[in-house]
């Protein structure tokens, strides 16, 4: 087999399947709306729900919990005609962190019973693992799990405080690190990873609203919220493993190659249309050159990219090389929204409240700048959120270069 | 060569910081600038009437304190350090700016009095940073004028008692021949506004003009002859922009070193970690370039070519400085109740206000390496 | 979509590697470049008789192991890994590219056999990066051409056998029609050297054409249409460039992670600081990319665009390793003795050979951003 | 007084004195050589010697050693003037080094034996301090001096390896750190400051060539070199006082910035000739938008540089903050050294062995471009010298910021 990065006539005619399939069912609705803060929690199933029933929804999963079998180059078009739609993709809490740790760590009965509320689009995950206190030093957690014997049933007694808890307020359900020996040797030794009905006694939600005005994130109370043993996933003591390997696993569309280029598309767009010194933005040089520069960033990240998947797809399991594409990933995504921003000129300044209720009657300026300024202040969270970018470097510093 | 204050300026200074110090914390700017109004009149008759330095950078002769520009810049040191929403910059420096350019006295008092505040409309839909792409057009009838056409994102116009508006008298859209300035009062019949609130807490409006026929009063100086006027009192703004950067910078610095000195993780502060360190340090170096830059600019006034400098070496500051306080408050730095946000918000808006870092760049260029 | 390499491929990367572990280690490349001929006639030798890498990417049509452009690409990284000075980009991706442009059977054999080196002369004093920037002019006579002119910095000129030369026959100085391109042997008559080395370790010469006579068989192609073909095979030429960034950064970036983790300073090696983690860690992460770069180039010849970013890519990741590498060795970083810097300066004319970041960022702008 | 950053009348005079007095005594041999690389010894001292004479030799020192007594302005437009005509500086090596340290922590035989050599350029001092092991960390130095007492007179025995010694090659004297007290409970303590005449025997200097292919640096092995102990200054075992002190004195000029105002002078002019598809280079947005950042950076740094200047008239001393002036200053100078590189094109890469000795029988390319790339490569070495850029960010850090 010789190296060759084109696509194949059978890969072209993939391309085509997933891209009509998305123009013939993705719900005229959602198309509608600008950004995903205008959404309700079923607009936002929606489309989930129908890759579901198409066996569409979770691509990387193993065949038989309902992935699609698909190669890393099919994943590649998948998420390159996703992108190019502008779909909004399955939330990631299910289908990229606590379903892989589920089948992979889970007991037969624990993948039967959460696995397909994943793969429906039926069940809406969130993740309980930032605190006030443990951030980057994610080990450092202190919310704690005293175990307990009911009826002759074990129960775990949860308190403690969760933070940056991602949509929560939508969650049927929340995977937590919890403290389960609070004398381990270690800060990574003692904590156990548990499966939490969102509706159990004892769990407040409180928003955190973010610097673009939105409701995204939120805090999580646990007062004495009593989980079942049985919703503990691999052995007690033992979540570190599970924590690990789901910070390690799905990094299948980390670098947000596909939804950067969109993106980029979306600021040449823009520029076309705005003028600078009566000539259309785009032909100031300096403006120009950032986008080229973004574009040339881009195919760097793309081509790195898709070097990793072949290497997953050759066995190679996703290693922390791929802490590179999601600091590169982030860096172009924070990029595009400064300059979308820039694009947009006096009416990035003006604070649109979004059309829903308190919203205001109707936009100030050009449509594309509504959302410029909150969306380049929300997207700070990229380079901060999911291990900051200083952590992943951190991570290759150690793990690939030794240091 | 010299770079002290006087007595009084220093005075300015120390008073201004004393009083927001005590009565414009961040959880009462953020009421302020929340409130339906946006603004607080009550401060505003505080800077009137404790402080007053509403008169500072007027001179004894106009019934000021003597100041000029080097006063602008203290007081708008402490605007960013506070994140005042009040209209200083506004008010004061630009329209305290034509009125010293027209030596309009009746001007300066109502501003010292507190009772002017005045509103700048420049900006077009069309126009982006070019101050002579003047589409409203103001056509001589019965002896006055009458204004038509739209002027985009005034600052302050909601708290406005007037506005100064360019309007073209004649030339041809971006033409600087035939730009007009006139002065009228923000409730004048024919002037539409639409009010709104800005991300970095500020407000200001969309103002229509349809038909709004002001008197030959309101017309500032000579018809067709206010482009030059208008970049020079705009320059001085930038120089207010400038010192406002520079507060803000400082004041994120501070932030962010208290909080990581503060903040735990692995064991130990997160100062502690060197890269953290050699972050703040390229921050702190931004801040005291920003300084220096300002302290030029405001000296070398008017000398556009050094406020272009200025402006583009403080956006570029500003911008890395804002970016790297939000990073290194990790999640809280994106938490609408910490301060630092918002500062992050402000500092963004004002690196494009009268133009972006890359607009000022190439204004040097054109100015100085043809 | 797939990255993998043949086995021919792998074996023509492990024999290359092998032979320059072994024969080829920086005290060697040091003694061949400082001789007096600046390169060594028994490792091209070896290169064509015993590895038999001059071959590997010709097809087996013309007599070479059936590769292309991957081959090519293989050779280059070593060529950067080891700091080869011998001309493999000169006579192979480059003479070798124009004779499998025209269909020269002989060439390609003379190449293979090691007999025949070429030297490609396109760049003028006058040109910068332009290959259409053509003022050497070659003029119809008795059935021949004369040259006249300079072209500027031909590299490998000293040790080369042929030149492969651009010269006009027609239009005016920078048209693409009337760009003609010859071959002919080094010392011909008319054609006078000043041969010099390179601040890179490399030779070059100042190539002068007075009434230098040739035969019409020194024409390749037809008169005045070589322009597209020159950039093709340049364009194939900087992806060698870049493949050869790649060997340079991937080897300056072991070097430095060597070194910091034995040179101790404060008691601990310099490669437990974080700073200078975090620093290895964005040259790592450019060496991914420029990694990355090439093999998208490579792959999508002879997509110009696609050269162009590669090369702008690479260009500045290169400048950032390097500068760096050199900073992260401290002293010993400018010190001639180390090898680091001598990989720093291949790397720093590299940036700019056939064209800056600059200039490919712009081609790259034109090409697809109009 | 009232802010002010123009010039007086007086000030303006000023100027006008020292352009005319560089205009009439500069050595017209100096004027025509391009580099410092081809001047003998007794050239590198000439301007010096002039300015001995006239008593400008060291504007900074206090007058009662030979001073001017200037002010900051008038300190800041001697370097202007100077800078502007090309002059070749006097070697720092004694003017801000060692000179600063004999007047503040030496014996009255000291000063009058060391100071007037210094003020009038007679004997070229080298400085002793880099140690192959003690590079950033200085304190960890390891060349010993033994006290011994022969004939009723004190001497220190030293034995050990400098590095990185610059001109050490034309040195008539030495300043060395040297470890008197290997039992120290600090690296810090225990070491003292010596005076080494060059020409006692057991010194050897061994060439150090660097990338440019210059010989400015060197090795100094002392093998039981017999030192009088009379030439120690300030305390035995207290050298690190003199060497602290050293670090942080005299950073009027650290900057560099006169001396990068001609360098983007240079660029421009080079620019104007050099063609960039058939335009003046300098006509390239490009290009030009690098020229202006550079000149708004130097613009930066040379207001901070006044501010930290009239600071020291004001009384504040010479402090952390300066690292800022070196960071930046080695920044700039080291973009200028890149864009004069990038300005030449091809011509950077011919290797131009100078027109001594060796050197090429005649130069290749434009005259502006033989020196490029090797004052590229050498200049790299300005952020590692003196306290690398790391360093004094790590200065800063803790002197400034308290972290």
């Amino acid at each position: 087999m010789k190296m060759d990065l084109s696509f194949t006539p059978e890969e072209e005619a993939f391309r085509e399947e997933v891209r009509s399939f998305i123009a013939d069912n993705y719900p005229a609705k959602l198309k509608e709306v600008g950004g995903r803060e205008d959404l309700g929690k079923d607009d936002m199933l929606a489309w989930h729900q129908i890759l579901g029933k198409k066996g569409w929804s979770v691509p990387s999963w193993p065949k038989e919990y309902g992935g699609t079998g698909w190669n890393p180059t099919q994943k590649y078009i998948w998420n390159e005609e996703s992108a190019r739609a502008e779909t909004i993709p399955p939330l990631p809490f299910g289908v990229s962190m606590v379903g892989p740790v589920i089948y992979t760590f889970g007991t037969p009965e624990q993948k039967e019973r959460f696995l397909p509320g994943i793969v429906a689009g039926t069940t809406w995950w969130c993740q309980g693992y930032s605190e006030p206190g443990a951030g980057s030093d994610l080990a450092s957690l202190k919310t704690k799990a005293e175990r307990v014997t009911e009826d002759g049933k074990d129960y775990y007694i949860v308190n403690g405080q969760k933070t940056w808890t991602t949509l929560a307020q939508h969650a049927d359900w929340g995977f937590f690190l919890v403290r389960t020996d609070p004398n381990a040797a270690k800060p990574q030794e003692g904590i156990s990873f548990l499966l939490i009905d969102m509706k159990t006694p004892g769990i407040t939600v409180r928003p955190i609203i973010t610097l673009g005005g939105e409701h995204e994130v939120n805090e999580v109370w646990l007062d004495n919220v009593k989980v079942p043993a049985e919703n503990r996933i691999y052995e007690e003591n033992k979540g570190w493993t599970c924590a690990k390997f789901l910070l390690a696993h799905e990094r299948s569309g980390i670098a947000g190659v596909a939804r950067s280029k969109v993106g980029i598309d979306r600021i040449k767009k823009i520029a076309s249309t705005e003028l600078d010194e009566d000539q259309p933005l785009i032909e100031n040089p300096f403006f120009k050159r950032k986008v080229a520069e973004l574009e040339v960033d881009l195919a760097a990240l793309e081509f790195t990219e898709l070097r990793t998947l072949a290497g997953e797809a050759a066995g190679k399991g996703p290693g922390p090389e791929s802490s590179l594409l999601k600091v590169k990933g982030t860096e172009i995504q924070q990029r595009i929204q400064e300059l979308v921003l820039e694009a947009v000129g006096h009416y990035g300044a003006p604070y649109f409240r979004g059309y829903g209720e308190g919203g205001n009657e109707y936009a100030i300026g050009p449509d594309y700048a509504q959302r410029a300024a909150p969306t380049y202040f929300n997207g700070r969270k990229t380079s901060i959120y999911g291990g900051s970018n200083e952590i992943q470097r951190g991570i290759i510093a150690k793990m690939v270069l030794g240091l | 060569m010299n770079f002290d204050f006087t007595e009084t300026q220093t005075m300015v200074r120390d008073t201004l910081q004393r009083f927001l110090k005590d009565r414009y914390d961040f959880e009462s700017r953020q009421k302020i600038s929340r409130s339906e109004k946006g603004w607080s009149p009550e401060i505003w008759k505080a800077f009137a009437e404790e402080l007053g330095i509403l008169g500072a950078s007027f001179s004894e002769d106009q019934g000021g304190l003597g100041g000029g520009q080097i006063e602008n810049m203290i007081v708008m040191e402490e605007v960013g350090r506070s994140l005042v929403v009040e209209p200083y910059l506004s008010t004061v420096v630009i329209g305290g700016g034509f009125a010293r350019e027209y030596d309009r006295t009746d001007i300066v008092e109502g501003i010292i009095g507190g009772e002017m505040r005045i509103a700048f409309a420049w900006a077009e839909p069309k126009g982006r940073f070019d101050p002579d792409h003047v589409e409203v057009t103001a056509k001589e009838k019965d002896g006055g004028f009458v204004l038509n056409g739209h002027k985009a994102v005034v600052r302050d116009a909601p708290s406005a008692t007037h506005l100064v508006v360019t309007a073209r008298t004649g030339g041809g859209t971006t033409d600087a021949e035939g730009v007009s300035l006139f002065l009228i009062p923000a409730d004048s019949a024919g002037v539409q506004r639409r009010d709104y609130p800005l991300v970095d807490g500020g407000i200001a409006s969309e103002v229509y003009f349809e038909n709004a026929e002001v008197s030959h009063d309101a017309l500032l100086g000579e018809a067709g002859k206010a482009s030059a006027t208008v970049r020079k009192v705009m320059d001085e703004a930038v120089v207010g922009l400038c010192a406002e950067a520079v507060g803000l910078m400082q004041q994120m610095n501070e932030l962010t070193q208290s909080y990581t000195k503060e903040r735990k993780q692995f064991g130990v502060p997160i100062s502690k970690f060197q890269v953290l360190q050699h972050r703040m340090v390229d921050m702190f170096m931004e801040a005291e370039q920003a300084l220096s830059m300002t302290y030029m600019a405001v000296n070398k006034l008017p000398d556009t070519a050094s406020v272009a400098m200025a402006k583009a070496k403080i956006g570029k500051g500003i911008t890395f400085v804002g970016q790297n306080a939000v990073q290194l408050h990790g999640g809280n730095g994106i938490s609408d109740e910490y301060a630092i946000g918002h500062y992050f918000k402000r500092g963004t808006i004002l690196e494009g206000q009268f133009g972006t870092t890359d607009h000022y760049l190439r204004r040097y260029e054109r100015l100085t390496l043809g």
